[in-house]
């Protein structure tokens, strides 16, 4: 792809970013942060990539590196939406929300 | 590349958006979460898969190791703790991807495209930063650290500083084509993101979570390009896009700009908390109407508790249509009537019996108090004394004796009321400042037209 | 026209068939008008209004010029003997127990029309005294229930414990009927009522109360009207009724069928199978009762039930029962005016059903 | 202990000190309860109801064993003359006015505890009588203003014209103020209403009517109870108060100042300055009046407006009004009864603010 | 291309993006056109002025020309008429995108791969289908044909064949590199497009508009990817993007399927019109509540009349809150009582006075019918005797004398009733079907409720 | 461009032309319908590249015509729909919207 291409990819990404989530209510604003940010956990597939093409030890050991970070950044950050969400399991269920499902945006201080 | 490889990736930058639309909606998110563990999942299984790929094993190990690491983590740790555990898996995710860029500058040692080592140092820097910034605000969450602003002396001058040199060495090892250089800029940047969160109060991490993960979206677009991998990039947007936007959702919720969050702390004394403003010392938790139309809409069972406020904001309608709409959506709903509520005997039902309130919905005083420990929320709308604990409580109060209404024993307290000021018995009120208790300021008419707004939106 | 308004001379009625205000519209009209010395004042309607808005005041003599008479009660019969040939009435009339004074019209050569009588045609409405009428009857009956009651109307939860509402119940969903239904409702009571007509049910609870629906096959008459029951079926009807009746703090009865005694909805029985302390009020009393015990224009104790019989219910607010009284008469004074002379349209369906009395002709 | 409930022997006075469910609640706080035969009947529980709840049912006599005597009215003297040493009587007392029966108790070493004299304490809400009191009156006030004004309270458009909503003015906003407001409003009329307390101006918006501010300053004194007024700003009031008394269709009026003679808030010339057809309902004629022409328990004429002095007013509505009281008077005996004994803890601010007569002294 | 023009081109993209955005939320609609057209107009002058253009001199006075047809044909239409401009607007432009990929390919004669291929078959027939598919619903909304759905014999079967057969004719033409094979593809399509649209019923024509504009987008798209312009591709592909959805958008405003409007004719016999379930032979408007709400939302005026179907639905509240919305919006709101609406005297006061309407906005008949002339919209919730016109003007109605509420003098009126049946007087309301009133059909209380939501949403 | 990055760029463009409008109100229907008209216009920047390159007589005029079509298709496109949008220049001006107004969808019969 040339850079305008790229450019029109990157400005399409940007407003599909921006409208998927423009309504989103303020209780979801933290699984929403956590599930983005398992979602830039991909990078694995970079860190993948460039290990698998190491030619020396220090990038193999670098990559390597960025292997298990990234794979804790997307596996641990996909488990712990998952949990975040349990709250919107289903309605009539016994556990209600607890206070705790109010993001901790508002009550750092508690 | 296969084109089967890059279709794949397709698939996966498919579904990172449709988890992103998932997650945004109440109904949906968790099923959208899913969609984009499916969609990682098969872009990792692909690239393992890839013909040629080397040292497999030792990758596959270190994935394995990952998962061992990341898995538990993320299970055990508790609900409270979460957002530092957010903060911890965004850090090294950053880490990754700067470390994947720098691999491959290494790897080139000189690029060839302008392009391209813009990108590589972008990544270098945004990367550390996020990953330092991230661990400071999770030793500021777990409590490893303060959670108040911490303002080192210089700082002011320092930080940026230490921006300027960071993108210099960066400018400067790729002009000279020098991987130290490079590093010494990636390290420099680990510094500027340890300056960069220290100034913010711990009630407005989790907006600097939320900036830093927008951050480490970049990083990863920016290593897309550095790969020319499409699926880095558009990953990366997405994420770099919907991170902006939702900080911005998340700073505006708290009614603070995003420039003071970041940078109060060097400019005025209220950086402290959101709630600074109000005359007290001890904490309060305050929501806005969003968050507690899902209280409300996700519970069984509501009490409606109103008071004096109720009647001078003449919101009777208003709360009926709230408690129908509750109703609507299958949760129970009672009014709780405490017998001296208001200014005058019989003064609720007065203003409810005008809003037509089925007289069976209300309950007094003696039927409501049993019903409290198994309501999800109570509602208190207007009322203060005839739910302060203090009368039951505290001997030597001037309302001790009078009994109230145990709202406290419900699992969710919501207060509407415009401040902290006590009601007419002049005392103020411990339940106010309990963990279970949030506040709605505001006039009671209008946070429960927020209300009733907010639940049709769910 | 010479437009004559007299006292009323029946005990207890304060009402007056003008007002100053309508004084100003007959006036327009062409007419000139003439009151009684002291006519309105029962009614808070001074002479000194009257004659402000241009009315003669006058003794009663001047029945013997009158060219229209505007009444409320039937005139006395020695009234009727004075009037001149030609001469018209309008008032109440109740012409089924009046034919003397319809005979005494008669041969007077006077016409009179009865205001019983009038069509209830979407035309007709705003002349329509029963209605009128019977909304004062109506409220006030709500309002006397409430207040001799000895219990409150509305739920009230307070420190010295909760007061339930009272349970009040309303038999006959008329006019009057659905205007104590919303006055009880208003004052906060749990309001329950029942009526034959088939429209009733979604009228009742178009104002927030509740329908009893007992089963019984509607019983519609003409106009709106219900039909009598025969014997069988308010047997019937008192035996299901029976239960709503004792469980009700407060009954209000306001049942009629035009031109019949009024229907019986409770009967001794039901009355004994009240609580003590509780309230009857009966709006039909005059024409027969809806109550086995009640007697017009007294309160009867029975085993601790009061029961409360009206008379003349709208005398009670003469005032505004008499504003509305003058105005619908005015609209019909102007239904019949033309130039300022009265023409009687026989060929208008209004007319020609209201007149009973004339050119020497009773019509009924 | 002995808990004696006498009927009531004041004129007008229909309540009683204890219901049937009171019976309940002073027996489960193992006392033996005795009422006397028919004590109930006016308030409409009969005696029937007392055995079912476990009280005795006795004659006056049993005064004279009596440990603990419930009353509404302050006992006569000649049965203050017979109690026995340490027996206690609960009831309204108007400890001012009634020397020479506080000596009588004194004198037998009886104690006495006056119910106007709790204090106003949130602890003591649920045995405040004279709040449940003011409500029932408040309530009835604006109906009986409704009842006795010659037009309606709501706003009527109806086929024969439409009927202004009447204006109501309520002068003192108190408890039975608030209520009055409250009940006027349901039923449709457009009420203002004044006050001195400061809070008073909130409360009334609180129940959607208009507060009238006179610019005046408010007059706060203690336990949230007003200040008397000076001469000089009674007169001032008065004045200021002229116009919008003379534009309302019915006036009703609560205000009090405890211990005093009700504030004079209408004289002769602000009635002169109503229409004729208009209504005061005056709650505090017993006291005093707040109206000048006022006379506690008669309706007075006067240039065509009603003035209506209550007497006695929760007796009205008996039924409700005993429950309340009974409630409140039960409440006080929870708090003073301990193991099913008296106990007079003079250190409870309770007590020791109302017990008037104890251990052969007057305590005022 | 210069890089130049190619960042012309993605400014352009941009600006249709937002042009977009604009045009779906009533404040920015008008902007959002005038983005578009910006964007549309730099695309054009930056190609004109390519280096190496040629024909420059014809092409300009070409569209000097086009221009000079479009202009007046768009200012001068009739408000009336304008969907029939829309879709002759889009139908030249369907052709124009076919013809440019026919063009292309008659260039290239054969072309190079399997999916520039596909997209001049593609973009011929989806073109073509536009082109003469437009020309129908233009002269169907136009009555130069009738607007009832048109069944020729036999089209059942032959539509589908159509279809196949220039679907085939474009697979063999180029499979042969055939010129003339795919023009006869081209022109079979041409008759499909006809074929396609004849069926439908002349008040769903708008949705098969909006349908052929999306087929349009879809065909501008290909002819992008044929001449490999990424701004065709992604105006064209936005453009059948949003056009789908706002096709399904429309035929669920009118509560119809999609495959109802397009087959209906062939299955059943109600395809007339969306209103065909009325046991009438005259026609009535019926709207959905945002219109209504806009409408409202945007008048200065509005008289409120309630009836007896108030009163039914117990809807004083929520007609109130409407009433204080509009209020909130600046919008003057009264509320016109007419003496007998409801069932009793003083019924409608009773109601409102529950409601807590102030006793001020309350307006008797006799004030209330100097108002209507001056008043944007009367709205009917529940009443239908005290407006009915025949009491004016029909000697011998039943009804004929009573007076009314002459709501018709209002510039709209909106009724909210549960059906076209009449009220107490059991006579027809001629009003009920003037031009100038609207109906929104269902329960009051939930009509008004729809309409609080619409408003607050504006 | 290869297939893949072409197909990428589909897609983003179809969830950007979803998101924006999903949440129109029925009233703009027409004019967002005639705005996205006016848009796909733009096809007369293809027709004037082949125009600009055609070879024989035919593909001129093939072209030309197109050229006349597309640039119809535009400009009317968005006169028409600024016409259409007049009535939301602003609140509180005297031309109030007329039952025109409401979209023909509703009322192809009247
Ligand atoms: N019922 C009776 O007969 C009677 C008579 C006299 C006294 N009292 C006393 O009155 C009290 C009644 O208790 P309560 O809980 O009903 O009332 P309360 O304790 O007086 O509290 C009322 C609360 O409502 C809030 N408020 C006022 N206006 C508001 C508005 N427009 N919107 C939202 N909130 C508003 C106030 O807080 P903000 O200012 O922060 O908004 C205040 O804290 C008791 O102490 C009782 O003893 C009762
Ligand atoms: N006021 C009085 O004193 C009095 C007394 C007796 C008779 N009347 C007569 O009653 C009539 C009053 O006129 P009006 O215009 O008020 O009433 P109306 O003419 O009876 O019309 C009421 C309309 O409301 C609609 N409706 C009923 N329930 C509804 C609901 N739940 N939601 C929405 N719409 C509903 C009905 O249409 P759908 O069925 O299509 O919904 C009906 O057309 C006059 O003819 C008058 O003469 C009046
Ligand atoms: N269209 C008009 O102009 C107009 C005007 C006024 C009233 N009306 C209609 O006429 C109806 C009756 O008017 P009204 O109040 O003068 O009637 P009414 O005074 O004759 O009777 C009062 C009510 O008693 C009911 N009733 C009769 N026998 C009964 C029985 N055995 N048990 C229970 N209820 C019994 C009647 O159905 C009626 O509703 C009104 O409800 C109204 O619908 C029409
Ligand atoms: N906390 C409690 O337990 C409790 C219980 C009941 C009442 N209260 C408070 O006490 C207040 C007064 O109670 P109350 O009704 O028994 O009082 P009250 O009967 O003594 O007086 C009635 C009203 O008259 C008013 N008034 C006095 N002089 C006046 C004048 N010159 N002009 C106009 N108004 C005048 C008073 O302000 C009062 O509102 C209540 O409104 C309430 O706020 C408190």
């Amino acid at each position: 792809m040339n850079n305008i291409e790229l450019l029109t990819v990157f400005m399409l990404a940007v407003f599909v970013g921006f409208e998927v989530i423009s309504k989103v209510s303020t209780i979801l604003h933290t699984p929403l942060m956590s599930g983005a940010n398992a979602i830039h956990g991909v990078i694995l597939v970079g860190a993948i990539l460039i290990t698998g093409v190491a030619d020396t030890a220090a990038q193999l050991w670098l990559g390597l590196a960025a292997v298990v970070l990234a794979t804790a950044n997307m596996v641990g950050g996909f488990v712990v939406t998952d949990r975040m969400l349990e709250m919107f399991k289903g309605r009539r269920t016994s556990n209600t929300p607890s206070p705790d499902a109010i993001p901790a945006g508002k009550d750092g201080r508690r | 590349m296969s084109n089967g490889v890059l279709f794949a990736y397709f698939v996966t930058a498919l579904c990172f958006i449709l988890a992103l639309k998932g997650l945004s909606s109440p109904k949906y998110a968790r099923y959208g979460n899913l969609v984009g563990a499916f969609g990682a999942a098969l872009a990792v299984v692909v690239t393992l898969t890839l013909h040629g790929l080397g040292h497999r094993i030792p990758i596959i190990v270190a994935i394995v190791i990952g998962t061992l690491i990341a898995v538990p983590a993320a299970r055990l740790v508790k609900m409270t703790a979460i957002p530092q555990m957010v903060a911890m898996f965004n850090g090294v995710g950053g880490a990754a991807a700067a470390l994947v860029s720098l691999d491959e500058y290494v790897k080139q040692h000189s690029v060839d495209s302008g392009g391209v080592a813009a990108a590589v140092v972008f990544s270098a820097i945004v990367g550390s930063v996020s990953f330092t910034g991230s661990l400071v605000t999770f030793a500021k969450l777990q409590g490893i650290m303060t959670g108040r602003p911490v303002v080192l002396p210089g700082a002011r001058v320092f930080t940026p500083v230490l921006a300027l040199a960071s993108v210099g060495l960066g400018i400067a090892g790729i002009a000279t084509s020098s991987v130290v250089l490079v590093v010494v800029c990636a390290i420099t940047a680990l510094a500027l993101g340890v300056f960069f969160v220290l100034p913010v109060g711990g009630a407005d991490v989790p907006v600097v979570i939320s900036l830093l993960n927008a951050f480490t979206g970049l990083t990863v677009a920016a290593s897309g390009y550095v790969l020319n991998n499409t699926l880095l990039i558009v990953a990366g947007t997405l994420v770099g896009a919907s991170g902006t936007l939702l900080t911005q959702l998340m700073a505006r919720a708290m009614g603070r700009p995003l420039t003071g969050i970041l940078f109060g702390a060097f400019t005025g004394p209220t950086t402290a908390g959101s709630t600074a403003e109000l005359a007290t010392d001890r904490a309060v938790r305050s929501a806005n109407a969003e968050d507690i139309a899902i209280l409300l809409a996700y519970a069984r069972k509501v009490a409606i508790v109103p008071g004096y406020g109720l009647a001078v904001a003449q919101a009777q309608h208003t709360v009926r249509e709230l408690a129908d709409l509750l109703e609507a959506r299958g949760v129970q709903v009672f009014y709780a009537i405490h017998p001296v509520a208001g200014r005058m005997p019989g003064h609720m039902n007065v203003l409810l019996a005008e809003a037509n309130v089925p007289y069976e919905q209300l309950k007094e005083m003696d039927a409501a108090n049993p019903e409290f420990s198994s309501t999800d929320v109570a509602v208190v709308v207007g009322a203060n004394d005839v739910v302060n604990p203090a009368a039951r409580d505290l001997p030597g109060s001037p309302i001790y004796g009078m009994p109230i209404l145990n709202v406290d024993e419900a699992a969710n307290v919501v207060f509407l009321k415009r401040s902290l000021r006590p009601g007419f018995a002049g005392i103020d009120n411990a339940l106010l400042y309990h963990p279970k208790t949030t506040l709605l300021f505001g006039d009671a008419k209008e946070s429960l037209s927020k209300l009733v707004a907010a639940v049709k939106n769910l | 026209m010479n437009v004559v308004v007299p006292s009323e001379t029946a005990e207890y009625e304060r009402r007056v068939a003008c007002v100053p205000d309508t004084v100003t519209k007959l006036r327009a009209l062409g007419h000139t008008v003439s009151v009684q010395r002291g006519a309105g004042d029962a009614a808070g309607y001074p002479d000194r209004l009257y004659e402000e808005a241009g009315a003669r005041i006058v003794d009663r003599d001047a029945l013997d010029d009158a060219e229209l008479v505007l009444a409320v009660q039937p005139l006395p019969l020695e009234d009727a003997r004075r009037l001149r040939a030609g001469c018209l009435v309008i008032s109440f009339l109740q012409p089924a127990e009046n034919a003397e004074l319809l005979e005494a019209f008669a041969a007077r050569k006077a016409s009179a029309l009865s205001l019983e009588r009038l069509p209830r045609i979407s035309r007709a409405q705003s002349m329509d005294a029963l209605s009128s009428q019977a909304l004062v009857a109506g409220y006030r009956a709500a309002l006397i229930a409430a207040e001799k009651l000895p219990r409150f109307f509305p739920l009230l939860m307070t420190a010295a414990g909760t007061v339930p509402p009272a349970k009040v119940l309303v038999l006959g969903a008329g006019v009057a009927g659905l205007q104590a239904i919303a006055t009880a409702r208003r004052l906060g009571a749990v309001v329950s009522a029942y009526d034959v007509r088939a429209a009733a049910a979604e009228e009742v609870r178009s104002l927030g109360a509740t329908f009893i629906d007992l089963g019984l096959e509607t019983l519609e008459g003409a106009g709106g009207y219900a039909r009598e029951m025969t014997e069988e079926r308010a047997i019937r009807q008192r035996e299901l009724l029976t239960p709503h009746v004792a469980a009700s703090d407060a009954v209000i009865t306001t049942a009629a069928v035009p031109g019949r005694r009024a229907p019986l909805l409770v009967d001794r029985a039901m009355v004994e199978a009240m609580r003590p302390g509780t309230v009857i009020v009966d709006i039909a009393a005059e024409s027969g009762g809806n109550v086995e015990l009640s007697r017009p224009g007294e309160e009867i104790h029975h085993q601790g039930v009061l029961i409360w019989g009206g008379r003349n219910m709208p005398s009670g607010m003469p005032y505004d029962a008499s504003r509305l009284y003058a105005r619908n008469v005015a609209n019909l004074v102007e239904l019949l005016s033309k130039d300022g002379e009265l023409k009687l349209d026989l060929s208008d369906e209004i007319v020609a059903a209201s007149l009973v009395v004339h050119e020497g002709q009773v019509r009924i």
